[in-house]
């Protein structure tokens, strides 16, 4: 409740555990592209995105990481294993897994993350070698008023909060109306 | 030791984003297609996140949220697609759905 | 033979003469048939329920084919029971084998005997005497109600409230106390004998049978306080299994099923047979023929075999209890169908003699296994939660079935 | 060192706050010991609430009125063999008992049993709460698919579309009680769960009364979601044993089948916790605010011992009732040694209480108002603990499509109505 007291003490911001969520984050990411089984794939994505959530907390974002854990793996990725569950997937964990074209994928890929790789290395220098300290105890009061307004103006973000409302409703009418029997 | 940086984050987004890109180009199975774009959205979502952190504001994080909201409609519009198209040609693999019209 | 178009009841029966007078029945309505390649759906998934499943009442099998939850079509595997009691009929004599119809419907165990015995005295051509009659309905009534009891607790359990279970297991110890006492067993009974009863009532019978009725009465109304109007059995139970008094009547349907449709046909009142005619009583039947309609069925029930109960023991005469029944029973060259209201239903007797102590040929009509017919009509579309509804519903006893 | 361990003694904040990692773990520990024992007694308790309900005994022969029932229980089952069906999927049936039991568990560290009686005070604490607990459909799900059996597989769907469901609904009666949070002078409300009390006390009310009905409305709405979130009667669809024989663990036998009934029952404190919190006023004392002369004060903190004076009076008057026959010998000795031992607890408390009210010393202070407020907290807890038991005896199960109908067609629009009514009265109040 007192912001004074969480901020500086930032007990668990050791590098060990980025280290390690951030191992876990990439490992299982490996896991979820490589699996034969979808079930698997699912399960390794869930322990991605609560590593990554784990990683929110220590940016001293936590409304990201309860929205990440409640959304993605309270929400999404249970759907995503019922959809697992609802195609028969004996039959693709069989077949063939990658397609036609992956080696090109694959040297893609890896170009990409060379670029990446290459950029992270020449801009350095231009990333200021600096962590803000965030307040996290009013991270949530500071985000409701961007996006909702503060004490009767309009907050920064609202117009687009409810685009994105929009966004969700057509999601909703076009994944209904999708898994209609007859299209 | 290092104290955590930035270019840490950006690496390990970098890290999660290629793996994503590798799975969205390489595996046939839709869901884990589909997975792999969750991939790639995380990855980006790290990325606004710690440079929310490094700039000190919450920009970064409320795209975060909106790029969570982007998630779960796809999510939803993607599997509806999978399941419509299961039903109909059950098959859940990219490279048999070559076709615009079945 | 009984013919039934000759009874009075058949007035009671709507355009009885098209159902019961031998005229072909229309089945085509009723889709009996299961189609080669009905759906093309994907999802289709087949479960196999029993026979060890805790909801199928003893060794039942149903197959059944779904979709998601849907019911798309059922199909009963049945003789995980089966003892062959028909055959074992024909090698005991007709006395000997008086115990084992004891052993079909092991939760009705009177009504099975009474049915033989009856049948054994129609085809000797003697009549059991008055007294034994009215002790043969008193048991009788009694055990109709201890096996609606019983089937009013493991149905509410099927469909997820316990409580009335051991609500109902309490008041059916009393009756099968009262059991006990007359003749020494408490399930399966062996009560009567052909041409009466062996045993005269034990002192104080009357008073304890009067006391069991002011005891059950107030207890019946505990049931239905517990679910008649509680309203998740109200959703659980209203419009599930439903079957229409035609398709009840096609498929040979009888008993509290048959009547929840709206057929006022209980063979008590239609082919009296004992001294039922002697009693005034009231046959409840429904109205949309589904689950709550039946329960409603029989809990109205209970109650008028409490009725019956009490005329009964006011009523009860003084004389023998057995009938001149030879030592040796020979029934002459003949075959009778003899059949009475069981708590399932119409449980008819054929039985061929050919002159000999043993029967020629015995064969059982049970309502149990004539009313899991039905199941098939009553789920297709349903849920799996109303198939495990509606086998509570048919109230069926596998021993009786498989036999 | 010993300094680092006594510093947080008389702290008033939570370890968590305070950075005392050490603290916070002995918390954690004493959570999970408390939570794992709490589930014991509930099994006791549920089975002989259950009994008595159904006119029957329930457990009676191992220990006295079955009390040591619940440790048999579990010895038996961790000395079951663990049985993995062949075809099962090795690793996730392996792993599937575990998620549901991590979810149900990491819930804990952020419920306020006191002010400062938590492990951690987190700002986002109801969402972190909401989040992990839906985590626990997970390891339904994945259990039922690991089975590779028809009957996990379809109480696993069951089950999974349920939670997802029940959660919207119960999400948004949450929402509404925040907002009330957030009727104070600044404006500001809370998701923290420290907060959402403290923000009651400073209101002085309980939000099921605030704006009654609409409080009222909200937690009945939540009160219903959470019995289907955790898969109980008459909800009880995932594991409805007359269809699915046991859902989605069927397949499941000795220990592992026990953790899944660890989980559920650890999830049931747990969403009675959010539901205390939200609305009853989480650990105060009934009327905190309009009773609060030092000798209410003292009464009330005498609450805890006579309780288990109480206890220990019934207990001894089942001793005394035990009927007198060498087979009751052993029996008797052990509810009398019970009954000793709650009246030496009730002692024990009294005394605390006593001391705690006259003495300045702070950590006797500190103490007796710990074990009020996490004995009022896990009274609340209790009443809800036993309407589960209760729900469970009474009514039937409901059916699939009945209960998605109630999901979404009673239950979310109520709770958004509720909602945004809510969010208008208090526009116009403040």
């Amino acid at each position: 409740m007192n912001p004074a007291m969480n901020v500086g003490a930032a007990p668990v911001a050791t590098p060990w555990f980025f280290y390690g969520l951030a191992a876990a984050a990439v490992i299982s990411g490996l896991l979820v592209i490589t699996r034969r089984n979808a079930v698997h794939s699912a399960l390794a994505l869930i322990i991605t995105l609560l590593s990554v959530a784990g990683l929110y907390l220590m940016l001293y974002a936590p409304f990201v990481a309860g929205v990440q854990i409640i959304v993605y793996a309270g929400g999404i990725m249970v759907l995503f294993l019922f959809v697992i569950m609802l195609v028969s997937i004996e039959r693709a964990s069989k077949e063939r897994q990658f397609n036609r074209i992956w080696p090109v994928g694959l040297v893609a890929s890896c170009a990409l993350l060379a670029l990446f790789l290459s950029a992270f290395a020449k801009g350095k220098a231009l990333l200021p070698d600096r962590m803000m300290q965030l307040p996290e105890s009013t991270n949530t009061q500071q985000i409701a008023a961007m996006l909702y307004g503060d004490a009767g103006k309009m907050g920064q973000y609202t117009f687009t909060f409810e685009i994105a409302s929009l966004l969700l409703l057509v999601a909703i009418l076009g994944a209904v109306i999708m898994t209609k029997k007859k299209i | 030791m290092v104290p955590i940086t930035t270019l840490h984050y950006l690496v390990v987004a970098a890290a999660l984003f290629v793996l994503g890109t590798i799975g969205v180009l390489t595996r046939r199975n839709v869901v884990i297609v589909l997975m792999s774009i969750e991939l790639i959205l995380n990855a980006v979502n790290l990325n606004l996140v710690a440079f929310s952190r490094m700039w000190g504001n919450l920009h970064g994080q409320i795209f975060a949220i909106f790029i969570v909201v982007d998630a779960a409609a796809e999510a939803a519009v993607g599997l509806g697609i999978l399941i419509a198209f299961f039903r109909n040609k059950e098959t859940i693999n990219v490279d048999e759905i070559d076709l615009l019209k079945w | 033979m009984t013919d039934r178009t000759k009874n009075d009841h058949a007035k009671d029966v709507p355009n009885a003469a098209a159902y019961v007078g031998g005229t072909k029945l229309d089945t085509s309505h009723l889709e009996l048939e299961t189609p080669e390649h009905p759906y093309l759906d994907s999802n289709e998934l087949i479960i196999n329920m029993g026979p060890q499943h805790p909801a199928t009442h003893g060794v039942l099998r149903v197959i059944l084919k779904l979709d998601g939850e849907k019911v798309l079509g059922t199909e009963c595997v049945i003789g995980y029971l089966h003892r062959g009691v028909e055959k074992i009929a024909e090698n005991r004599t007709y006395t000997m084998f008086n115990p084992y119809v004891d052993r079909m419907d092991y939760v009705a165990a009177v009504s099975n005997g009474l049915g033989y015995c009856q049948a054994v005295e129609k085809l000797l051509n003697v009549e059991a005497p008055p007294r034994a009659n009215y002790i043969r309905v008193i048991l009788t009534e009694l055990n109709r109600i201890a096996s609606h009891q019983l089937w009013l607790g493991t149905h509410a359990l099927d469909i997820g409230a316990m409580t009335p279970l051991f609500y109902t297991f309490r008041d059916r110890e009393e009756i099968l106390k009262i059991f006990e006492k007359y003749c020494g067993a408490r399930l399966t009974t062996h009560a009567f004998r052909i041409g009466g009863c062996l045993y005269e009532t034990y002192a104080g019978f009357e008073k304890e049978v009067k006391s069991f009725l002011k005891f059950v009465a107030p207890k019946i109304d505990e049931y239905e306080a517990l679910l008649t109007t509680n309203r998740i059995w109200l959703e659980r139970t209203k419009n599930v299994g439903t079957i229409s008094a035609a398709d009840a009547i096609a498929l040979g349907v009888t008993g509290p099923v048959l009547r929840a449709s709206g057929v006022k046909w209980d063979i008590r009142k239609a082919i009296p047979y004992a001294n039922y005619a002697d009693f005034d009583f009231e046959i409840p039947t429904g109205e949309n023929g589904d689950t709550y309609d039946r329960y409603l069925v029989r809990m109205v029930e209970m109650r008028q075999s409490l009725r019956i109960i009490e005329q009964a023991v006011n009523g009860i005469p003084e004389g023998p209890i057995m009938a001149k029944v030879p030592k040796v029973i020979k029934p002459a060259v003949g075959e009778i169908y003899h059949s009475i209201e069981a708590p399932k239903g119409e449980l008819g007797y054929f039985i061929v003699s050919d002159g000999s102590t043993q029967p020629y040929r015995l064969r059982v009509r049970p309502p149990s296994f004539v009313n899991l017919q039905a199941l098939d009509v009553m789920v297709r579309g349903m849920l799996v939660a109303d198939v495990v509804a509606v086998i509570g519903t048919l109230d069926i006893v596998l021993g009786e079935v498989d036999r | 060192m010993l300094n680092y361990i006594t510093s947080y003694l008389g702290s008033p904040v939570t370890p968590g706050q305070a950075g005392n990692q050490l603290w916070a773990l002995i918390y954690v520990l004493i959570i999970f010991a408390g939570v794992s024992v709490v589930v014991m007694a509930m099994n006791w308790l549920e089975r002989k609430a259950l009994a008595h309900f159904q006119i029957r005994l329930g457990p009676m022969r191992v220990g006295p009125h079955g009390l040591l029932q619940p440790i048999a229980d579990a010895l038996k089952l961790m000395l079951k063999e663990d049985i993995i069906p062949s075809e099962a999927d090795q690793f996730v049936f392996w792993v599937a008992p575990l998620i549901g039991l991590l979810a149900a568990f990491t819930v804990y560290t952020v419920i306020p049993f006191g002010p400062s009686q938590a492990v951690s005070d987190m700002n986002i604490g109801i969402l972190f709460m909401l989040g992990v607990s839906s985590l626990g459909v997970l390891g339904i799900v994945t259990a039922g698919w690991a089975s590779n059996s028809h009957y996990p597989l379809i109480g696993a769907l069951r089950s999974s579309a349920q939670m997802v469901s029940y959660e919207v609904a119960m999400g948004l009666a949450v929402v509404s009680a925040i907002l009330m949070t957030s009727l104070n002078a600044t404006g500001t409300g809370t998701l923290s769960m420290i907060g959402i009390v403290q923000a009651q006390q400073q209101q002085g009310i309980w939000f099921l009364f605030k704006f009654f009905p609409l409080g009222f409305i909200a937690f009945i709405i939540f009160a219903i979601a959470m019995v289907a979130e955790t898969n109980r009667a008459p909800f009880d669809l995932a594991e409805a044993e007359s269809e699915l024989t046991a859902g989605f663990h069927t397949e499941y036998s000795g220990l592992r089948w026990s953790l899944f009934m660890l989980a559920e029952y650890a999830a049931m404190i747990a969403v009675s916790a959010i539901a205390v919190t939200l609305w009853l006023g989480g650990w105060m004392r009934p009327f905190p605010n309009l009773l609060n002369a030092p000798v209410w004060e003292f009464i009330f903190s005498l609450f805890p011992a006579l309780t288990f004076a109480a206890l220990a009076g019934f207990a001894l008057i089942g001793t005394v009732r035990m009927p007198s026959h060498s087979f009751f010998k052993i029996q008797r000795i052990g509810l009398g040694v019970f009954a000793l031992l709650l009246a030496f607890i009730a002692l024990v408390l009294l005394l605390i209480a006593i001391v705690g009210h006259n003495s300045d010393n702070s950590i006797a202070a500190r103490t007796r108002e710990g074990i009020d407020y996490i004995y009022w907290f896990m009274l609340k807890v209790s009443i809800f603990m036993y309407l589960f038991i209760w729900y469970r005896a009474t009514w039937p199960r409901y059916r699939f499509d009945q209960l998605m109908r109630v999901g979404w067609k009673v239950m979310l629009p109520i709770s958004l109505g509720v909602l945004i009514v809510t969010a208008i009265v208090g526009v116009v109040v403040k």
